[in-house]
């Protein structure tokens, strides 16, 4: 077995990297940069049952290490999704990680149902978080209940595993965890971003078009670690953790904090190569060190191994 | 688009916060004028999205940026001296087209010169008659004038009146019938008023807020006339006039 | 009238800006520095009933553009706090505000009864939101219930006003304001430290001794002011804002949020004199554009004014 | 204490890791050996907290530290070059006692030996016998012996014996009677046994993670044998051995 593989439901990665949802279009952007097939998955951006124009402009502002983002789920809506986005895509050998949102359970379970029978996406991953649409689902979100009747509702109608992508804006992220665990949920992702705001000093006034956005990148990152940490201990359905990585280091942090597997959003926007060089950072430092993906994930709270 | 390790080659400070920068890359950028390059200010991971910043001179593996300092991104650029590398994307979007006769208009305003420069010369080249109107704020904000009067009957703007004429580029334009098509590049309420004014159709270029500038994000996403969405960092950041909805 | 005062309850301020309770201890350090009576006010650490040791070492790590702490509040018990920390503060013209913290609502109504009646603080700060002990509240920090009633038991021991400091580690924010306003609060402070955390790379483990420690500095600022931006508008009584502010350009983003004074933490740390510089700042930022304190603040929601 | 706007008057990397930099303030420090700077590595509120790096040599407005690059803090203050600021608060802490009379023996292991050349250099001053043991892990960290030797009768170590001695610091301790004193800095481990195996008493310098560095955060907060409360950074870094429970 290779050092970095990692088996996770529905999606058999050569190696535990793969980008965030919508941070990486639909990836025919990277595709002219790097060759796909290098990913351990990809997450394509959020479907949505009809097509979404997104906010107003501006959509976007730098933070202190960090970026707000208001896109708005724009999208073509999950027909077009799958008649022209996801096709393309099929020529890699990379499990294609298919988010979805909505604003009610009949949204999620529609886009559901149609992406899993596609045949075009190895798993789905629930987007109960997304702060920058007035009808995206944050209720679901941040109320354990709401959280797992919709995981509930979506997996039985979906073909293919299902991972739900929690928000960080919550006081009790294990139990929102625990609750989708219950449900069903056949893995986690998280974390989506903060809640955060920009005002231009110029002006007065937010700079975002949308008053408020997400927060994501290098700035979120403890409040990422920490989550996957507490969860990772509470959970036994595996977690592709996210939140501010753009190092090796940071690959590492998530690993050890618990994460199988580790996705990169901003930083894609910093640096388009980021995914295919930290596969290469750490595919060196795990012969380096003769360990594996498996091996270290989680050693942050496992008693002590002799490895160390 | 690729990503460069630019060494800068010099740096100087044009105005008391306008800076020129030459930048070397390994490999020649083979930019079209009016595309931009996209800069990671220095900063161990303080910054996190890139800054646009069209080319405005560009030879082989020699480039020149023009850029007015705003906010700590800039700055932080402007603080590297020569021999410091710079992380660069680029060249990025679509430039203006290549057009091959007749006379053109460049309407500039502010930081909006800096690319007509390089259009300046390339249509230069290519036997075109070129005009120019550029406009800035006040004396302390003009730039460029020797280099465009090089290529082009050139006239500067000032809103205050205290460099060249009092006013803006836009104040005599309506009754100029002596272009055939125009390249302007400034602010949104002045790429408006020349939609507007003018009497024949051209290209804009358009300073919108980027995220990733080659087309990942969406954070540049705009509306054309007929609805359709088109990105200003990969479809733009020129557009034909009226295209795109201002 | 001076540009820069504001007069919150129980505190008039000669300028909205404070150092955050936990960032200057109690004073002493910063009184060798400089003139204290240039603050607007002083936050002091929390006093808890009896001393407290504190957590082990290491309790700070940092992070991009963050620091994490665990201290643990460490402090030698409300007693020794009023007959040996508070006294020197008395020789400046300038309000205290005192942080209290425990583990139950006795705890809190014990300290507030004897700081208020001391004599030596304008008002109180109910830190119910530590996340770093235990025992440190951090249940009323989520519970808008259980702040309700702290906050009523409080008020009715209380000889001076009270204020409630606010964690960001809930999913509705606005929420908790309205309820311990309800109750009787007579300003907020917000926000406290997101959780968070950060791994040693080298061994796999916590870098905290703690584990996890508290999240501030300029990551955390757009959650800061996104909160302080919804909340004032949903409550009456004044906001002490925080959260990653070192510039004049953060201050004014709170003011302009809605906030009506600005309290600085970490910064501190990073530069001592950070708080009378920024004091001179916004006084010639107020000169040079003819505004106060009170005409900027909220501009960011309240309708056009002319001033823009 | 103060903050300074420090000029880097030169930089050397004197190992492959290690780097001696001299920083000129506008004020005479007046430090003492073993008190240390507080160091803001640049990069635009990247850095929230400063590094504490020990005084090495000091005269007058000059003063030199060497240290390791360990993470992004310290090899961001490395890539900085002469003519460049610094933002440094210091002289911070207590340092080592002014010891006029008899044998000195120096402790230091690693980056531990910078405090304890600018000891030497004083206690030479004040007509002291002083003798070292200095220890690294391997030859690619061997640093200031020369200097050392100057004021000194020094012992190198390697824990691997690629330079000096193949061993220890502590190795021979325990039987070396030669001295009245110490002053010991380094790893908490090495501390811990000199405390066990010295014959006499001495002093010794923590190398805590600290907060502010003057006192106001509570980071650095150790016990005492008789459980009272310190900081490292204003009560120490240098304590007298046993004083604190390591
Ligand atoms: C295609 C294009 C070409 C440009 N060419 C030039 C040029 O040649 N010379 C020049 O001086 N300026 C140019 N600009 C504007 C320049 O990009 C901004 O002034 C710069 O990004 C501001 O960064 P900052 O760090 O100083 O400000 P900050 O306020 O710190 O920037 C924060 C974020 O907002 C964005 N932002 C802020 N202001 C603007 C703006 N006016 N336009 C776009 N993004 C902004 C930044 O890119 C960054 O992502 C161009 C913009 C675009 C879109
Ligand atoms: C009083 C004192 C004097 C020192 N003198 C020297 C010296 O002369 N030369 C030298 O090379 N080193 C010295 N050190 C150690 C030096 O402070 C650390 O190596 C340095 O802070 C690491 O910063 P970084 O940015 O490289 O590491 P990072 O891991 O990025 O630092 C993150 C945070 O952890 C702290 N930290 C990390 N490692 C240490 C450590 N070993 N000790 C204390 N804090 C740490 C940093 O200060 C910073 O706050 C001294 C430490 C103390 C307490
Ligand atoms: C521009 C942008 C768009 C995003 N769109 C989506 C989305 O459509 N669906 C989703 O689940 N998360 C979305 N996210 C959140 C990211 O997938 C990720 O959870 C978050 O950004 C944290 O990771 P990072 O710090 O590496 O970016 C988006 C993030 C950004 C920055
Ligand atoms: C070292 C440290 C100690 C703190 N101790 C306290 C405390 O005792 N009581 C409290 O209410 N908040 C405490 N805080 C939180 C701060 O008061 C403030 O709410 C938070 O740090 C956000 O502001 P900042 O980003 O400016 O630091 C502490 C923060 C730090 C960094
Ligand atoms: S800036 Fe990212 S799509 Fe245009
Ligand atoms: S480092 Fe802050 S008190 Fe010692």
């Amino acid at each position: 077995m290779n050092r970095s593989s990692v088996k996770l439901p529905g999606m058999d990665m050569k190696n535990p990297i793969l980008p965030a949802s919508g941070c990486f279009s639909f990836g025919r952007e990277f595709a002219s940069l790097y060759d796909l097939n290098q990913l351990g998955a990809v997450t394509v951006k959020a479907a949505t049952p009809e097509a979404k124009r997104g906010n107003a402009l501006p959509r976007a502002a730098e933070t202190t290490a960090g970026m707000l983002n208001a896109i708005g789920l724009q999208n073509p809506g999950v027909e077009k999704v799958i008649s022209e986005e996801l096709p393309p895509l099929q020529q890699y050998d990379v499990p294609i990680l298919a988010n979805t949102a909505g604003s009610s359970p009949e949204d999620y379970v529609y886009t559901a149902r149609r992406l899993s029978r596609s045949g075009l996406v190895s798993a789905l991953e629930l987007n109960i978080s997304c702060p920058n649409v007035k009808d995206g689902g944050i209720q679901f979100g941040s109320d354990p209940e709401s959280a797992a009747a919709l995981t509930k509702a979506v997996k039985e109608v979906s073909s293919v595993p299902v991972y739900v992508k929690l928000s960080p804006n919550t006081s009790d992220i294990t139990g929102m965890a625990q609750a989708v665990e219950s449900a069903g949920a056949d893995g986690l992702s998280m974390i989506n971003t903060l809640i955060g705001m920009k005002i231009d000093v110029r002006t007065g006034r937010p700079i975002l078009a949308n008053t408020t956005g997400g927060l994501s990148g290098p700035a979120v990152k403890p409040v990422a670690v920490r989550m996957v940490y507490e969860v990772s201990q509470h959970v036994s359905i595996p977690i592709i953790g996210m939140g501010g990585v753009s190092t090796l280091e940071d690959v590492l942090e998530f690993l050890y904090a618990g994460a199988s597997a580790v996705a990169v959003g901003t930083a894609n926007f910093t640096n388009p190569w980021i995914c295919p060089e930290l596969i290469t950072a750490l595919d060196t430092w795990l012969e380096e060190k003769e360990e594996t993906v498996s091996s270290i994930k989680g050693r942050s709270w496992k008693p002590c191994m002799s490895a160390l | 688009m690729k990503k460069h390790a630019a060494v800068i080659s010099s740096k100087e400070m044009i105005q008391e916060n306008i800076c020129s920068m030459t930048l070397q890359t390994d490999e020649p950028l083979e930019a079209r004028p009016g595309q931009f390059l996209h800069l990671l200010p220095p900063g161990e991971g303080r910054f996190i999205l890139r800054r646009p910043i069209s080319i405005c001179e560009i030879e082989e593996t020699e480039c020149r940026i023009v850029f007015r300092l705003e906010g700590d991104g800039t700055k932080a650029v402007a603080k590297q001296n020569s021999g410091d590398k710079l992380d660069v994307l680029g060249p990025l979007g679509q430039g203006f087209p290549d057009i091959q006769s007749g006379t053109v208009l460049l309407i500039g305003g502010g930081v909006g010169v800096p690319p007509l420069l390089a259009a300046a010369e390339q249509l230069h080249k290519n036997g075109v008659r070129i005009q120019a109107r550029i406009g800035f704020a006040d004396q302390n904000q003009v730039m460029l004038v020797e280099e465009m009067e090089k290529w082009a009957e050139t006239i500067v703007y000032t809103e205050d009146g205290s460099a060249g004429r009092k006013g803006r580029v836009t104040d005599e334009l309506e009754t100029d019938n002596g272009f055939d098509t125009y390249f302007a590049c400034g602010p949104k309420p002045m790429l408006k008023a020349v939609e507007a004014k003018a009497p024949a159709s051209g290209y804009v270029s358009l300073e919108e807020r980027m995220g990733c500038g080659f087309g990942a994000c969406y954070a540049c996403v705009m509306e054309k006339e007929d609805g359709t969405l088109v990105k200003a960092c990969l479809d733009g950041p020129v557009f034909q006039s009226r295209e795109v909805l201002l």
